[in-house]
């Protein structure tokens, strides 16, 4: 058994009312050092995570939307996220955070935006699913 | 957007209290609750006490050791309490939580359901923050 | 009165069920996820638009920063917690957890 | 200020996913003993922490049924259910549990199921409410 | 794939997000406070009966008697914790937090 | 309603990761994970490992003292790592919420994320229990 299992996070809470997705981001940073094929999908409230321009100051809390910014660095670069959780809570893709930069274009790289029947496929396929 | 007019004259001497009834860094609730008792004491109100509740009671152990540069939860409530605010821990809810006195920051104390009762009836306002 | 909600409203229900119990007068504060009730252009600013013609409906300023809220329901009264404690010393609070 | 200071609680998240139910209900009955005019609310899905029937063995955790069934030996009688909250859930006054009995007629007493607009009016009153 | 989903679903939206994002086939195993979503007669019980068209329900037995839930939707199957660990050998799962 | 057909031939020596996001007795989560894992164990499964992550580091502090007549939460998890499950907390999770080696019931112990990883990866199934 060579072949890299595939391990998907799935990210449904919204940012900083709670540490989900603060610790969660801290999993993936220590996943991607191994040996799996990772993935990571935000879908209902998670897509608040990805919102640009987030800025925890005058809450008096950390944030991590610079984390998020060396995704593609960690080489964690498929990261998807709902059509439809987006729409329902204003977003376009112009909202999203970069997630890093193309290495020969630097052009900057965002989460992709995909259907929920693409995800249910993708979630299928997995060996294991941790949710955060 | 609108921008809440303030700088309006404050009903001074109010006595509020504050209860908290999540545990620290996984819910904003501790984080609300520590802003909120700031800007009340900034503007000269009396904390007639803060009561920790369910998973609160997390709030004010010493053991925690948040990353350096991160706000450390529990200091911070020992501060607050350093001013003479009335921290209050529910011993019931500790004891099941083993959160005890040896583990407690200084400035806050365990003590039994009768202290959110005296609260409740004795604040002006009752503010709660939870999940 | 004062209605405190701290939770998103696409995800929980807690703002609708606010808004069922608040009398014409009370205010509504949006503080941690509950801010996002407050966001113009989505599935759920129904509700508040809906509130704003009873309501005065308030939003915690450093909430809406760390989620990068920009583009809010107009009417809707942008607060610190200075303003939040002023609420607190004119309202009975009622948090909807 | 002889008076008794008015306090609600406001019951509204469902049992035994969470403890706020159970350990509320331990604030209630330390409550009762101080001098104080006091009120429980259920709606949402605090409604259904009334259900009559509820057992929690199987579970392996502590239940809370009996301890409801003396509300009223505490002095706590002031004690009501949202209709609207009672309707979306299927549930009738006939699901409601035992709360104590009539002195005099030895009938049982149930919560009291009123409109959310009663409730409004309630809260409005209370010098302070404490949500649980 | 199995779908644990465990908030009731009276004020929380995870059954009906669940139910945008399993596949034909795909079984749903109702625990905690997920449970009421298996009750007959409510408001959502419109849910469960149109998951049972495409899904296998199940819902954890111990969790309904501590709710008191007798009355289910026809077609939900109970099951007891060995049960949920046979749905566990058999599929991948997701838990729907 | 339907009764669940058991008894069915089980999967035999499956290799089963059981996670755990809340803290005990607030949430039911630690229930149902300690439900699931001794109905797991009775059908003859290898749980891989168990990993407390967020609130569910505090599911196994040796301080608490829960009511006489309630269930001991964290000495029933030492009871499951006594029986040779391995039974992690997070390192990260637990120094922020002050959960130290001091404070840990025997049986269990405290790592990095790498643990989680590995059993993401090495357990045929993970199942995970939270809010």
């Amino acid at each position: 058994m060579s072949e890299k299992k595939k391990i998907m996070f799935t990210v449904r809470k919204p940012p900083h009312g709670t540490i989900y997705v603060y610790e969660g981001l801290e999993v993936k940073l220590i996943m991607a050092a191994y040996d799996a094929d990772i993935s990571v999908v935000f879908m209902d409230d998670g897509v608040l995570a990805l919102k640009a321009g987030q800025n925890t100051k005058e809450l008096g809390i950390k944030g991590f939307e610079a984390t998020y910014g060396a995704l593609v660095d960690y080489e964690i670069s498929q990261v998807y996220a709902d059509r439809q959780s987006m729409e329902e809570r204003g977003m376009t893709e112009d909202d999203l955070l970069v997630i890093g930069e193309d290495e020969d274009t630097e052009e900057p790289i965002r989460p992709q935006v995909i259907d929920s029947s693409e995800i249910a496929a993708m979630m299928a396929e997995q060996h294991n699913i941790l949710p955060f | 957007m609108d921008w809440n007019g303030r700088g309006r004259t404050g009903v001074q001497g109010m006595k509020l209290a504050v209860v908290v009834y999540e545990g620290p860094y996984n819910h904003e609730a501790s984080d609300s609750a520590y802003n909120f008792v700031q800007a009340a004491l900034a503007k000269g109100h009396e904390i007639r006490g803060i009561f920790f509740y369910h998973d609160g009671v997390y709030n004010v152990t010493k053991l925690m050791e948040p990353p350096q540069d991160d706000r450390h939860i529990a200091n911070r409530w020992s501060e607050i309490g350093a001013k003479g605010v009335d921290i209050v821990v529910c011993i019931a809810a500790a004891k099941r939580r083993g959160i005890k006195d040896e583990v407690l920051v200084s400035n806050v104390r365990i003590s039994g359901l009768g202290q959110l009762t005296m609260m409740a009836i004795e604040a002006d306002r009752v503010v709660t923050f939870g999940d | 009165m004062l209605h405190t909600v701290n939770k998103s409203p696409f995800m929980n229900q807690s703002l609708e069920s606010c808004l069922r119990f608040t009398q014409s007068g009370d205010a509504i504060l949006l503080i941690e996820d509950g801010v996002y009730g407050a966001a113009a252009g989505t599935g759920k600013s129904a509700l508040v638009e809906e509130a704003l013609k009873n309501h005065q409906v308030y939003v915690l300023s450093a909430d809406l920063k760390a989620r990068a809220l920009t583009n809010l329901i107009e009417g809707v009264k942008v607060t610190d917690y200075a303003g939040f404690v002023d609420l607190v010393e004119q309202n009975l609070v009622h948090a909807w957890l």
